[in-house]
């Protein structure tokens, strides 16, 4: 068995072969060989920007949107980039042919139900791209599932139209109204877990929106998969870096790694009272927390 | 022709002088989804002290220009976990382990090696780093490699609890006015060798929010960025042991490596090993890709062991 | 609305904040050919010395990663020839000049400033920046700003030569164990403000030759891979005023600004002016361009006055 | 007045708009208006090199291969590149339509004879790429213009064809005999100053070259103006890096940039003997050279 095999995931030489415009986001596909074979939906891909002079030296990490195992070129990934910084920008004004170096696929993928279960699927902005694909795989286990995108803005929601294709049903939330109904995902939860008595929810997109999805899944029983969003200085788990306080099955909190042991937790694990504005503290019950006056 | 790339440290030949650097590589079993770290001279393990601790919050992390600065809190399971978990899967896939301990007091570090040398797997260990560029709780918090009296005690407490044959490695912080005067400090107490360097301390401010990035407000500056420091502070301490300052021992270099190219710059500035730590981050193959390039390299310079190009620089300089 | 960029300094009052840095805008000419600049808070001049020097043999530089090395050496025409020919041209064209003095000796430095004072252009001079990051020759050519003592010595008789209003800041290296305790230093023995920070010492060997790149061995550290150090730096110092353990004094900073982002950090850190260095080989309208970026995000964040950032960062803590 | 006009330099951001190999170089033309119009032979541009992520902050030199000052893009300037490190790796892998930006034309130009005399050109490996331009200048003023084109081997000759366009007489050497006479070009300057009578040469190319052609142009009477090439951080006369002993018309000598007082100097002005195997020390009677024990 080769150590790809093994390891489950591989560092190629990947090549930009489409790269297109979609809202806000830029959808790019990439050959990237060996990949397909290995990712499920829910991981993700760290990519390394700025080519052979860059300044920029850590990867970026992105939701695998899809895979496809062959085609013309080998098989590809395909990402969905919003130009925020320095690496994104270059990202996205790569151009057909152009190389970029690839690490993936990385992370726990979404944990998929033995029975054929209603589920609810929430997307925040880009967060919505690695959905699709996990709706085909859960519809293909008999899953029905019910999606719920939201954004800002209308050019800030990605898929809805592959949403309709993909989900049983759709709803659409933008901040400012723009499209679909006006508010957050977390005013139309309600009724959708409601109406669809789904016992699981999975959701990908801010840490906002990921606590509000655990908070409203856990108040209609269900259980969210929330694919959460640190940054990450090396994605492989050597770095620590992207650690989050997540209690693990006995209830013990740990500073956990959301590369490697995320980045999809149960939401309920999650230790959400200790994010606040951008920064999160170690609490105090973690094991080898600081102690007062001390480390 | 092959070029021989074994080093040797005290009692101990490495087949090559590439390591991982602590903190950079966790405790090997990432990595080893990438590549054999049994293939490195040595693996060098995250940095362990005496309890559990949970780290620092977060972000822990911030990219800089070349670099990043990293709070990480040393964050790790402590020695008695590493000994019974970490360290048995090192040997179990052949790892040959220097193994980086902390102590909070001078005392804790004694405590640690200590508990290190009475484990199980302690034959696959082949050496013991000493990280003094942390701070010292009973002095104010002032990191003790800033030090040479704090340094030279906890080399000394460190050296008597291991045995003998085991070579120990003081690493150094460049954050320093002197590092020859430390470095001295560390070899009189007993260290076989010096690691060279730790991250510079450095900071980013959030020009958004105007508050500084990092939750530990300060962090450690690595990455090829720092790389003309860890040259020159290899150099200087070289130089000063080629002058009879004090004992020559080995030195470990660290500090912006990505290349082969890289791990020669510190090799002719006097280093005898290499760390590749940051690097790792860009390119998770980095460790081995070094070797390979670092070969290659000393190849085509027409050596027939890479030690003959250990401080070669030193006998170069031209003086016009 | 526009936001008001004056920022004071003693008795001098500077339109805005950005100035060139020492050395790496020559005296002015060259500059006003890509830009006025007259309109800068001030225009620092290459650091003079007593007699004219050669400066270094070459290589003088080495490009690092995000920055790079240099061993000039302090070429220079000597400060008779700097206040006959550069002086009154930067006051011919209306630059506010911040003069930079060095010496070999304590004495070289006040002498220095006793021909800049009676020269007939003082009057364009806003400030003098006493550059005490060189070798000190009586002290085993020990950087001056390394060590307390010599770094008082060189404030205090330079401050004896200058008319009381004159602002005098010195110039710090960040290549000490403790930097507040030269602040600390200076600022008792009379500097009106600190400037911070020169480079970092660093090296580069030439991995075909084998050989330090440099002509002059080691060189200085230069450009955005040092700025987390440089923020640092002057974080530190900001932070020790703050606490009341010196007399509080304004900063300015240096090291890595690139864009009027970079600023803002250092302005976010403690500094009240922002000095332009490396960054004007890579683009010659780097000092005009960073105040014109500065201001507009001075602007974005609401402010009506720069000087309402300066240090803004030390209030915006977050403590989870 | 502008400031362009007055200062004679310029800070654009050029377009490239065409780049072709040629023999082991790359020939790039760049959109740079304003450029041409100021620009002389002998003059060098600065570009900058690897994009908006870049870690090499230090502007590359080429000399001004050409300009024409319109064109269907507005006026453009031609450089002739060497991939040899970070830098000319990344401006010799650009296409059509990437952006670099250019600040020209930099440095003192070859001064031309008043008179119309004959002149020999020589050029070492890609140093031949601004004598065409020059020779092209000379013979508008009635000069007879003669060329040495030196290389190591027949791929790093630049322009032999223009040559016999732009020359009255051309010469090759090749180090390996792979074109032309095989040897060095001070082995044929001899016979070239002989038969022709110049009274000034021209010349461009490795700091060896430069010294040989000065030595054999002084043999026999003439004056060579030689463009060096020093390593520059900033190219613009701001950071003292690219100086070089040279005597002033007194005699007297000072570590002058390279810069702004070069790159062409009289050949028999430099003090070549402080040149040794890649470094350059001050000579002890340069104005304000180390005392000995030191400054
Ligand atoms: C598991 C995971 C999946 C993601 N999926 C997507 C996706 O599908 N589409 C998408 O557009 N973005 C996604 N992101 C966010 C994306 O990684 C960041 O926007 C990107 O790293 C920012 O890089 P930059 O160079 O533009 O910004 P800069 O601000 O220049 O980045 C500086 C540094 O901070 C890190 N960083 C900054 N913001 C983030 C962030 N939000 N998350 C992680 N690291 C960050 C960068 O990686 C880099 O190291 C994902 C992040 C994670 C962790
Ligand atoms: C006035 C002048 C005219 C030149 N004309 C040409 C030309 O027409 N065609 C051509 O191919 N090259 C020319 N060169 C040389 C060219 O500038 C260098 O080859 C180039 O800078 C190397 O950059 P790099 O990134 O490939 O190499 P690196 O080794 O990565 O460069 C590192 C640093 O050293 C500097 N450097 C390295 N070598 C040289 C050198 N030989 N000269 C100056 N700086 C150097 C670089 O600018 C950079 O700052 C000229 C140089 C000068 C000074
Ligand atoms: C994220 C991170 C964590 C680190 N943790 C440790 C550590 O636990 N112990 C230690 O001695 N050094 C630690 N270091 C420092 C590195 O071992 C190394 O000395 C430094 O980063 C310089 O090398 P580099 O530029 O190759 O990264 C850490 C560095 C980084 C970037
Ligand atoms: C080529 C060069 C020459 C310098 N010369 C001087 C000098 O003469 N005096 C001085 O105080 N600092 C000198 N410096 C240091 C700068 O003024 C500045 O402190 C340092 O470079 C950090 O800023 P930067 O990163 O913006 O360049 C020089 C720096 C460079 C790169
Ligand atoms: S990103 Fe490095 S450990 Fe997770
Ligand atoms: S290259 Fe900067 S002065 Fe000449």
């Amino acid at each position: 068995m080769s150590r790809a095999e093994q390891s489950g995931v591989v560092q190629v030489q990947g090549e930009v072969i489409a790269t297109r415009r979609v809202g806000a986001y830029h959808h790019l596909t990439i050959v990237a060989p060996g990949v397909a074979e290995l990712a499920r939906p829910g991981q993700f891909a760290a990519l390394s920007v700025g080519g052979l002079t860059t300044g920029n030296l850590l990867r970026r990490s992105f939701s695998i949107h899809k895979v496809s195992p062959s085609g013309t070129y080998g098989g590809t990934l395909d990402l969905v980039i919003a130009a925020k910084g320095a690496g994104t920008e270059w990202l996205t004004s790569l151009r057909a042919h152009d190389a970029v170096d690839v690490v993936a696929p990385l992370g726990r993928a979404f944990p998929l139900p033995t029975e054929p279960v209603p589920c609810v699927l929430v997307g925040g902005g880009y967060g919505s791209a690695p959905l699709f694909w996990l709706a085909d795989v859960l519809r293909e286990r008999g899953c029905t599932v019910e999606m719920v995108l939201g954004a800002a803005s209308e050019d800030r929601l990605f898929g809805v139209v592959e949403a309709r294709r993909s989900a049983d049903g759709v709803t659409v939330t933008t901040d400012d109204g723009s499209a679909g109904v006006k508010g957050w995902v977390s005013d139309v939860l309600p009724e959708v877990f409601t109406r669809t008595g789904a016992p699981v929810a999975y959701a990908c997109g801010p840490m906002g929106m990921l606590q509000s999805v655990t908070r409203v899944a856990s108040e209609h029983g269900a259980v969210a998969q929330v694919a959460v969003e640190e940054a990450m200085a090396c994605g492989v788990g050597v770095c620590m870096t992207c650690v989050m306080p997540v209690r693990d099955k006995l209830g013990v909190t740990k500073m956990v790694r959301s590369c490697v042991e995320g980045p999809v937790f149960r939401g309920d694990r999650i230790r959400w009272e200790a994010f606040h504005d951008g920064v999160c503290g170690v609490p105090e019950d973690a094991v080898g927390a600081p102690k007062v006056g001390g480390h | 022709m092959a070029v021989d790339m074994s080093v040797t440290f005290g009692t101990r030949t490495l087949p090559n002088p590439v390591m991982t650097a602590s903190g950079c590589a966790a405790n090997g079993r990432e990595l080893h989804r990438f590549f054999d770290v049994s293939k490195l001279g040595a693996f060098v393990t995250k940095t362990v002290m005496m309890d559990p601790r949970s780290g620092r919050g977060t972000p822990r992390m911030a990219e800089t220009a070349s670099g990043m600065l990293n709070s990480i809190g040393l964050q790790g399971p402590g020695i008695h976990a590493f000994v019974e978990q970490d360290l048995p899967w090192l040997k179990s896939v052949g790892a040959r382990v220097l193994v980086s301990i902390a102590g909070n007091t001078a005392g804790e570090f004694a405590d640690v090696a200590k508990v290190l040398v009475a484990s199980d797997a302690f034959d696959c260990v082949v050496g013991v780093e000493v990280n003094i560029s942390c701070p010292n709780v009973a002095n104010r918090g002032l990191v003790f490699a800033c030090d040479p009296l704090a340094s030279g005690k906890v080399i000394a407490l460190v050296r008597e609890q291991l045995p003998r044959d085991v070579p120990m490695f003081a690493k150094l912080t460049p954050d320093v006015t002197d590092i020859v005067s430390i470095a001295d400090a560390a070899v009189k107490s007993g260290a076989t060798g010096l690691t060279m360097i730790n991250t510079l301390l450095g900071m980013v401010i959030d020009t958004d929010r105007l508050r500084p990035h990092l939750g530990g407000i300060t962090g450690g500056l690595s990455g090829p960025s720092i790389r003309p420091v860890a040259v020159r502070a290899l150099w200087q301490v070289t130089a000063a042991m080629r002058e009879g300052r004090f004992q020559t021992v080995p030195l470990i270099g660290v500090g912006g490596v990505r290349t082969g190219r890289d791990a020669l710059e510190l090799i002719a500035a006097g280093a005898t090993g290499i760390q590749v730590g940051t690097a790792t981050f860009n390119d998770p193959n980095a460790p081995q890709r070094v070797l390979t390039e670092l070969e290659a390299l000393a190849d085509s310079h027409g050596v027939a062991r890479i030690t003959e190009l250990v401080g070669i620089a030193h006998d170069r300089m031209v003086i016009p």
